[in-house]
């Protein structure tokens, strides 16, 4: 099993979104009002409430094909708008 | 300036709340206003200065000013961002000029009513349907900045979703706040229209209310625009007099324009603050979605950290005393 | 239906409000309350609408219509989910049959007072210790729907933590906002006896800030109905059918015991709303908790999603003209 | 203890608010107020203290007993956490007993307002400058733990970022609580002596909402004050003694040096319970940062679990009896 | 060492740290007002006024023994009300 | 590529922030308002209010060089005001 962590702009959280559910994940969780700051931009709370929105971290559990299938669609999404994506070892506790 | 203009300003709560703000970051106080209250008030805000204006509009109506004042607004949130741009294309590329361009064609509402505030302190008259020119002033300038990208951009922008009409129109009329602030004046018009105890059951809410929270939220404000200050020495002093220089021309032409249109006192110097202001609410939001190239931090930290302040507390008497000069007063 | 009724009730703010956060979500506008803003809403209404509740049974007191009106108000909330889960059975299992039957034998506030800012428009008068009525209508359909949920189940429910009556009782009195709210109530009774001053001083609060604070939790209701939308295409016509029929065939039964208990008109509304309305406050909260077997989207889409506006926005005047017809005016 | 005085205290609305919340945490209620909203309402509690207290001294002026009165404050809360510190080293470090004494030498702001509103519900008058004396309570008691941390600590604590007497006065005074309290007070003084209109409008939001969102505060309270009390039974007896004993120790001081300074019945009142409240806001995030070898549950857990709720419920009225034995009446 | 990731609906929030405290893990981080989908269920921000609650992300870094004496009571738990757990390495940075 | 997990009290965030900035790490992602527990303290919602803060959970995604230089500097704040570090391995999705 893997374990997807998506961090980007919460703006673009529906794009992303489609584009697990494209791909058909089991499921995933959101944690939005992250902040952060990545190699230009940086996303503070105190923005938030201008619409900039702050950062969702997404994760996703999931088979290694499935990463296969949204890591197109998602690193062009990413390369635009900005984000990250990483990939680690996950097994279910049962 | 005119020092008395000056102080009355600066020694009305809302401006001491504000730097109450500002002296908390200088100081390092660890005082907060958590996310989401800011939003909160910020909502509240846009909802209630709709309503006030709707109401007000209905009871105006559509004759007199009120059309040839809207309009011209309009036409003010067209012509800004192009003199704007032209300005800001010789230190930054398209995308970064558009931008900060459209952001100072539209409006900031809490300065447009802390003008209020001030002009209730001063016993000068204004009409409330100057806040339909608020209103209405928001999504052209967001348009005229996405079409200068169209047009300015490097043909294949690479990645881009290839910005189309509707989703233009889309980001600039149904943005949030654009969209709670019109919705508002369309409903304090129909309630004034058809429903007066509902006017009458709103008022607390909607009219009580307004000053006090408006303290806080500027409070907020304080903090945020502070906060901005040293984003904003990054940006670097061409942006620095930018932000300061842009208010003080587009008041004047507002100013010009309003004596123009034959506007009182009052609603002049409203109508020279919205052109004076810059947004921070609707533009950053469309820019972000739409034109993601350009720097956030750049049309955040000139709007909020420098031009916003500076319009509160030094703008605002500023634009009256010119006001004073340039248009006769009634009495 | 009455044209000038539905018009009536539609040109108010509460309802014009609650259009705007449905239509925002139509026009997909990134107007959003973020969370926990409209809990804010939703505790501030729940205590305001018992402190004044509790208010007024205290100068009325339980003499006259209360205790009868009460009654039957505890028996409609007990009699509703029957019918209702016997209807939902042709299509569904227990579980889901016993969730959304509980919904809609419990109540909803908001509607609720919508129903009473509609009748403050029309002048008609109605008691306070209708608030009574709608305190005590939350927890018996909770408890008649997990009733049944213990005798339809398959006798070993996987993992049940077998359900006991402390829990079943302790879910559906103790549930936050049926706390909230019964315990506001009481509150107003003990203050109004014992301190009149402090009733004057919350005034300001519960009483002048209502409508507002109303019109704004409209407009995140309106919100969140609209994007029930799509997850009510996938339950299905049966669902959409039910969640429009039984209001109507509720609020029926409501005018009729409200005539047999010679009910004012304005207290024979709210009656009639109370029956016709169904929860998604305490019931799906307690539901989640009991029976996680059955699915949420079904009794929140339904209840939140159709129901709820559908009696905020037809259903009120609907109602009205039932009541008009059935039950005589007294001026 | 008079009972018509417990009375009168426990049937005011914000009391039983208080209940209400310690209740739903007993009968394991889901009833909850979740963050931020308890940041929003004590934020506005402390921004609507400040300026309305600026607004009484500006019109008190400083003359009569507000110089002595204020100094008499500051006094006990330097001499308060001394006491209290030789008390606590009986069972406790250094960290532990300094921490928790400059708990109890400093003030908690919502019993104060608790006072005030019995006092108003007991037409006893009392003076605006008091808030002052409030406000100038809360450092003073920070820094004395902080010496009292810096002269007991064994001297290479490890770790320790060595504490300078500039981030003592930082922690101090700037601490987000201090700074809103102080700075509202200062701007309450200005607008009453530059700018009346504008205390009038401030009026509804700082004036009028200030009882009902004190009920709701103390509604969270409730629930924060009885979910501490859990750790409170780990803690021990010894803190649960000295968190009742200790008010009304200083209490009785209080009224003592009140009595000294010719202060009224009411103002006697307020400097008592300043002397018996102990902090829970300043002080605990001044203590978190400068001595984290201090337990935060037992300085939390004595001043929110057991001295707040002691002096709300009980205390108020008992140092009201005190107050009546001590202070003739002037009537 | 290993790290443990629970993410199901608040409102058995109390129920699985119970299980946790009863293990004796060392500590546990609680992360509220999480959102997502599951096989099932999709929890939306919007509905947490109503009292059904967001999902918690609970992360526990832990001792391989210890997993094995919670893992029963929290699968118990999860199976009936819905939730994943999701088990990975991690090593103590110092 | 490494992943640092750091979970700390909010109050301490301006310092541990300082820390990675001065390691040049290439970004990183904070999320406030979490709670949880240590072998030592109990942190709780309902305490945000007093300004005693919650906890933050910081995410950061680097190279293993990167990770040395922080150590140091880390270990000093947490060890003194508590919370904890954990490192696993991640990689780019792409
Ligand atoms: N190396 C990193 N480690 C953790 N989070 C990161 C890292 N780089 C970027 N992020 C997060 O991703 C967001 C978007 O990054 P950016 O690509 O710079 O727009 C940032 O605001 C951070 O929250
Ligand atoms: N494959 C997954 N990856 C990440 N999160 C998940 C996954 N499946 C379920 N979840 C989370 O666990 C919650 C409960 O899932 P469920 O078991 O469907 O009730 C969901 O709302 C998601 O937040
Ligand atoms: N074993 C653990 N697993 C997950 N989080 C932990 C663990 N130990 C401590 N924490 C988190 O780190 C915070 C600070 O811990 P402490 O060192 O006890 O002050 C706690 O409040 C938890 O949120
Ligand atoms: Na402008
Ligand atoms: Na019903
Ligand atoms: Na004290």
């Amino acid at each position: 099993m893997k374990r997807l962590d998506l961090i980007f702009s919460e703006r673009e959280l529906d794009a992303i979104l489609s584009c697990l559910e494209k791909a058909e994940v089991p499921g995933y969780t959101v944690m939005k009002h992250a902040t952060g700051r990545g190699p230009e931009r940086i996303v503070t709370e105190d923005m938030e409430f201008t619409g900039l929105g702050a950062n969702a971290h997404v994760i996703v559990f999931c088979e290694k094909e499935i990463l296969a299938k949204v890591k197109e669609d998602i690193q062009s999404i990413l390369s635009y708008y900005g984000g990250v994506a990483y990939v680690s070892e996950a097994i279910s506790l049962w | 300036m005119d020092t008395s203009l000056f102080l009355q300003n600066v020694l009305s709560p809302p401006v001491l709340f504000f730097f109450l703000g500002i002296v908390a970051v200088v100081l390092r106080s660890d005082l907060e206003i958590p996310a989401p209250l800011p939003k909160l008030f910020s909502l509240y805000l846009l909802l209630a200065i709709g309503f006030k204006g709707g109401i007000e509009l209905q009871s105006s109506g559509f004759s007199g000013l009120v059309i040839p004042t809207v309009t011209a607004a309009i036409l003010m949130s067209l012509v800004i961002p192009l003199i704007c741009f032209l300005i800001l294309r010789l230190k930054f590329d398209v995308f970064n000029s558009a931008a900060i361009a459209a952001a100072y064609g539209s409006i900031s509402a809490v300065t447009f009513i802390t003008a209020e505030s001030f002009l209730e302190s001063q016993n000068i008259h204004f009409d409330g349907f100057m806040v339909a020119a608020l209103a209405l002033m928001e999504s052209p300038a967001i348009i005229v900045g996405l079409i200068l990208v169209k047009l300015g951009a490097p043909k294949n922008r690479p990645n881009s979703k290839g910005m189309k009409w509707g989703s233009i129109l889309h980001e600039s009329m149904l943005n949030g706040s654009v969209y709670l602030l019109l919705g508002s004046l369309i409903i304090g018009f129909l309630t004034a229209a058809h429903n007066p105890a509902g006017v009458l059951k709103m008022q607390p809410f909607t009219g009580k209310l307004f000053y006090g929270a408006e303290c806080f939220f500027l409070l907020d404000m304080g903090i945020v625009a502070a906060q901005r200050l040293p984003s904003l020495k990054k940006a670097g002093s061409f942006l620095i007099f930018f932000a300061i220089l842009i208010p003080l021309i587009n008041a004047f032409l507002g100013v010009l324009v309003a004596k123009q249109l034959g506007l009182e006192q009052g609603n002049a110097l409203l109508f020279s603050v919205l052109c004076a202001s810059a947004s921070y609410l609707a533009v950053p939001a469309a820019m972000r979605m739409t034109v993601p190239e350009a720097k956030a931090s750049y049309y955040i930290s000139t709007t909020l950290g420098l031009t916003f302040p500076f319009n509160i507390v030094i703008g605002i008497p500023i634009y009256m005393g010119l006001v004073n000069q340039i248009i006769p007063s009634i009495n």
